[in-house]
C-alpha cells in the first residue's frame, strides 16, 4: 500500500514537473511588446526626489499620492487594529 | 491474552466542554455479561460506543479482549459489534441489500444464503426487498440485530435492545441474548428495564453523570 | 541607508525568536520588546517609504506602495507556511501545541493577507487602471486567503476540540497543496492570455527600504502569533481539564 | 486478525453500494440533472441572445454548471453516509477507511461524469457548440475534471457533513481548492470546442492529470483521519 502511494506521489510530481512548456510555446509569434530593459535607466529625476510633478515625462504615472496615503494608513491600521483585538481577547488569567 | 472481555482503566470521555464519562474503571470477565443502568444522558450510550471503537476515550485506557481499543482497533473490530440507536443502515437500500453488503465486507462464505437465513430468523423475510426507509422502529432493530448476528462477535454491545419491540419481539430478543451467551459471547446491555436486564446478566454497572455509583 | 541596518535588526529579531522558544523564562518580555521595536520601525517606515526612497522609475510615487504591500503579503505567506507545517505535524502526531499554533498562524495570516491584497488592489488602480487583474500572484494570494477564511469558519463552527483539530489539519493541508498549483496554473493561463506584468528594477535604496519594511512587519508577526497562540491555548485548557477525582456531591433536595 | 477482503475489493463494494443507492433513488438524480440543466439555461438568459458570445463562453458555463451541481451531489453523497451514522457502521464492520475513500471518490466522479454527459446535448442546444471535433479528448477532459472535483470534494464533504452550517461550509472550503481545476478543465474544454492552433490542449490535460493525482494521494492520506475519531 505504501509502495502504491509512493508511486502515486512520484507520478504526480513527475506529471507536474513536466508542465513547463507553456512559456516556451510563444503565445504569439510576434515578439512581446517592448519589454523594458532591466538596466536601471537613469531615474527620470534623481535631483527632484519629491517634486515629481516637474520631472515626469510621458509614460510615467503622475501623482497618485492619495493611493499611497491610503496604503500606508492601511498598513498602520492593520497592525494596530489586530494588536488591539488581541488585547481585547487576551486570556482572563493573565493581564498582559 | 487476558481473560477479560472488557477492562476500563480510569477512562474519561469529553464532548466539547462536557464530560460524558468521568474516571470510570471496571472490568468484565470473558463470557460474563454486564448490565448498564442509569438515567438518560448518564453516559451509557457513550460507554458502549467507546467499547465498540466508534469513539475513543479522551483519557485513560480501555482494553477489549486484551486489545487496546485505540491502538489496536483494527485487530479488535472484527470481534465486537454494536447495536445502537443509530442503526448504521442505508435508508435507501433494502433490508436484504444492507445485510448482503455487510456480509460481503465481512467476507462471509456464501453471503446470499446466510442473509436469507438471518432474515428468516428475525422474521423479516416478507419485507426483505423493501427499503429500510419504510421500516418501523421495531423492524429496524431486528435488522440491526441480524447484522450483529452476521458478525458473530465475541463481545456484543446492545443499547436498549427491548425498546421499540412488541412483547413477542421482546421475548425473542431475550432468547437471542441467551443464545449469544451460550456461545460464550459477552453481552453488554444498556436498558431501562432493570428487572429484565438483571435476569439476563451477571454483573451490573450503574452510571450517574458519567460516573460509576452503586445503584440505589 | 545601507541594507546592513535592517539586516542587523533582522538578526536581532531572529535571536529573540530563538531565545523565546528555547528559554521559557523570557517569554513574557521578548514579545513586548519585539512589538516596541516594531512600532518604532513602523514610524520610521512611514518616513523612509514615503519620502526617503526615490520615486520608482515607471510608477513614480505610486511605487512607494511597494514598501508596505510586499511585506504584508510576505507575512501572510510565512504564516500560512507555518500553518501547513503545523497541520502536517498534527496529523503525524496529535498535539495541542501544533493545533493552537495552526489556529494562530491561520488567523494572523488571514489578517496580513487581507490587508496586503487590499493594498494590492489599491495599487492596481493607478498602475493598471483597474482594481483587479488576472495577475497570477493576485489570484493565487486571494485564493489562498479564501481557503483560509474557510479554514477559520470551519474552526469556529466545530465545538469538539479534537474533531476541530483533525478536520482543520486536513483542510490546512489541502489548502496548502492547492496554493502552488493555483499559482502555476494561473500563471500558465496568463501566459496564454498575455496580460501585462510589471517587473520593476529595484535599486539599492529601494531594496534596503523594502527590507526595512519586511523586518518591521516581522517584528509584529512574532508577537501576534505568540499572543494569538496564548489565546488558543487558554481556550483549549479551559475545555480540557480532566474531571476531578471526586464525584460532585448531589445537592440535598 | 487481518481484514478478510482486500482494499480494492472493499473499495469496489463501496462503489457498487453507491451506485445501488443512486439507482434506487433515481428521482434525486433526475432532480440533479434538471438543476444543472436549468443552471445552463439561466446562464444563457443572463448573457442575452448573442449566440456568438454564448458559443465563445460555453466551456465556462458547462463547468460552472457542473461545479454547482457537484456541491449538491457531494453533499447528498455524504448525507446518505451520515444518516443512521452509516459511515461509522462501515468503519466498524470493519471496512478500511482508505477503501471507503477510493469507493466514494469513484462513486462521486462517476455520478458527475454521467451528469456531464447528459449536459453535453444541452450545451449543443443552448450554446450551439461543435462537439464533434475531438470527441474522445472531450470525454477525457470531462472524466479528468469530474474526478478532480470529487477527489478533494469527498474529503471536504465528509468534513462538512458533520459540521454546523454544512450547506455553506462545503462550497466555502471546496471552491478555492478547485480554482486550478476549473481553469484547466474549462480551458481544455474550450480547446475541444474550438480550434486549437497552438496545440495547448495537451498541457492542460497534463495539469488536470497532475491535479487529480495530487488530490487523490493527499485525500488517500488524510481521509482515514476524518472518517473516524482518532
Amino acid at each position: 500500500m505504501r509502495a502504491l502511494f509512493a508511486g502515486l506521489v512520484v507520478a504526480a510530481s513527475l506529471a507536474f514537473a513536466d508542465i513547463a512548456p507553456p512559456e516556451k510555446a510563444p503565445p504569439e509569434p510576434a515578439p512581446a511588446p517592448a519589454v523594458v530593459e532591466p538596466a536601471p535607466a537613469p531615474a527620470p529625476a534623481p535631483q527632484h526626489p519629491m517634486g515629481i510633478e516637474k520631472a515626469v515625462g510621458s509614460g510615467v504615472i503622475q501623482g497618485g499620492w492619495e493611493y499611497v496615503y491610503a496604503c500606508y494608513a492601511l498598513a498602520v491600521i492593520g497592525v494596530l487594529g489586530y494588536g488591539a483585538s488581541l488585547f481585547v481577547r487576551r486570556p482572563k488569567e493573565q493581564a498582559s | 491474552m487476558s481473560a477479560l472481555a472488557v477492562e476500563a482503566i480510569d477512562i474519561s470521555k469529553r464532548f466539547g466542554a462536557r464530560w460524558a464519562i468521568s474516571r470510570l474503571s471496571f472490568s468484565l470477565a470473558q463470557g460474563r455479561s454486564l448490565l448498564l443502568t442509569g438515567h438518560n444522558g448518564s453516559g451509557k450510550t457513550t460507554l458502549l460506543r467507546i467499547i465498540s471503537t466508534a469513539a475513543f476515550p479522551t483519557a485513560g485506557t480501555l482494553k477489549v479482549l486484551g486489545f487496546d481499543s485505540k491502538k489496536e482497533r483494527d485487530s479488535l473490530r472484527p470481534s465486537v459489534a454494536l447495536v445502537s440507536h443509530a442503526s448504521f443502515h442505508y435508508e435507501d437500500l433494502t433490508a436484504a441489500q444492507n445485510l448482503l453488503l455487510s456480509a460481503k465486507f465481512l467476507g462471509v462464505k456464501d453471503p446470499a444464503s446466510s442473509v436469507k437465513e438471518l432474515l428468516e430468523r428475525m422474521g423479516l423475510s416478507s419485507r426483505a426487498d423493501s427499503a429500510v426507509r419504510q421500516f418501523s422502529a421495531g423492524m429496524r432493530k431486528r435488522l440491526a440485530i441480524a447484522r450483529l448476528l452476521m458478525k458473530a462477535p465475541k463481545v456484543a454491545l446492545l443499547d436498549e435492545p427491548f425498546g421499540e419491540l412488541d412483547p413477542a419481539g421482546s421475548l425473542q430478543m431475550e432468547q437471542l441474548i441467551r443464545d449469544l451467551q451460550a456461545q460464550g459471547t459477552s453481552v453488554v446491555l444498556a436498558t431501562h428495564l432493570i428487572e429484565q436486564g438483571l435476569s439476563l446478566t451477571q454483573e451490573r454497572l450503574h452510571l450517574e453523570g458519567g460516573r460509576k455509583v452503586s445503584p440505589t | 541607508m545601507p541594507a546592513s541596518i535592517p539586516l542587523l535588526l533582522l538578526l536581532a529579531l531572529a535571536v529573540m525568536v530563538v531565545v523565546h522558544v528555547v528559554v521559557p523564562k523570557t517569554r513574557p518580555i521578548l514579545w513586548k520588546v519585539s512589538a516596541a521595536l516594531g512600532l518604532v520601525m513602523l514610524g520610521l517606515l512611514m518616513y523612509l517609504g514615503m519620502f526617503y526612497a526615490p520615486p520608482e522609475a515607471f510608477m513614480s510615487n505610486v511605487g512607494r506602495i511597494l514598501y508596505v504591500h510586499v511585506p504584508y503579503i510576505w507575512m501572510a505567506f510565512i504564516a500560512f507556511l507555518m500553518n501547513v507545517g503545523c497541520a502536517f505535524a498534527y496529523l503525524m502526531k496529535k498535539s495541542w501545541v501544533t493545533d493552537a499554533l495552526a489556529e494562530s498562524s491561520a488567523e494572523v495570516g488571514v489578517l496580513f493577507g487581507a490587508v496586503g491584497v487590499a493594498m494590492g488592489s489599491i495599487w492596481a488602480r493607478p498602475t493598471w487602471g483597474v482594481w483587479w487583474d488576472w495577475d497570477p500572484r493576485l489570484i493565487s494570494t486571494t485564493v489562498m486567503l479564501l481557503s483560509y477564511v474557510g479554514y477559520l469558519a470551519l474552526r469556529s463552527f466545530t465545538e469538539d476540540p479534537e474533531r476541530r483539530a483533525t478536520w482543520s489539519a486536513a483542510v490546512g493541508i489541502l489548502s496548502g497543496v492547492s496554493l502552488p498549483i493555483t499559482y502555476y496554473s494561473v500563471r500558465w493561463w496568463n501566459s496564454l492570455h498575455q496580460v501585462q506584468s510589471s517587473t520593476a528594477s529595484v535599486d539599492k535604496t529601494m531594496g534596503s527600504v523594502l527590507l526595512w519594511g519586511l523586518v518591521t512587519l516581522l517584528c509584529f508577526l512574532f508577537p501576534f502569533i505568540v499572543k494569538r497562540y496564548e489565546i488558543a491555548r487558554a481556550r483549549q485548557t479551559a475545555a480540557m481539564e480532566l474531571p476531578p477525582l471526586e464525584a460532585p456531591r448531589p445537592e440535598a433536595a | 486478525m487481518t481484514p478478510k477482503i482486500s482494499l480494492l475489493t472493499a473499495a469496489w463494494l463501496v462503489l457498487k453500494k453507491d451506485w445501488q443507492i443512486e439507482w434506487r433513488t433515481r428521482a434525486r438524480l433526475t432532480a440533479l440533472i434538471f438543476f444543472s440543466g436549468a443552471t445552463l439555461l439561466l446562464f444563457s438568459f443572463a448573457m442575452g441572445p448573442d449566440v456568438t458570445s454564448l458559443r465563445a463562453h460555453a466551456h465556462g458555463y458547462l463547468w460552472l454548471g457542473l461545479l454547482f451541481a457537484s456541491v449538491l451531489s457531494l453533499g447528498e453523497s455524504f448525507r446518505i453516509e451520515s444518516e443512521n451514522q452509516a459511515l461509522t457502521g462501515l468503519v466498524l464492520t470493519p471496512v478500511e477507511p482508505r477503501a471507503i475513500f477510493i469507493g466514494k471518490v469513484l462513486g462521486n466522479a462517476s455520478m458527475l461524469f454521467a451528469l456531464s454527459l447528459v449536459l453535453l446535448p444541452i450545451t449543443i442546444g443552448l450554446y450551439d457548440v461543435d462537439l464533434t471535433r475531438v470527441p474522445h479528448l472531450l470525454l477525457l477532459v470531462l472524466f479528468l475534471g469530474t474526478l478532480g472535483i470529487s477527489a478533494p470534494g469527498t474529503v471536504y464533504s465528509a468534513i462538512s457533513a458533520n459540521a454546523r452550517a454544512r450547506d455553506v461550509m462545503l462550497p466555502l472550503l471546496l471552491f478555492p481548492v478547485l480554482v486550478p481545476l476549473l481553469l484547466a478543465a474549462a480551458s481544455a474544454t474550450k480547446l475541444t470546442f474550438q480550434p486549437d492552433p497552438q496545440d495547448q490542449l495537451g498541457s492542460w490535460l497534463k495539469l488536470l492529470i497532475a491535479f487529480d493525482l495530487i488530490y487523490l494521494s493527499v485525500g488517500f492520506l488524510v481521509f482515514p483521519k476524518i472518517a473516524e475519531e482518532d
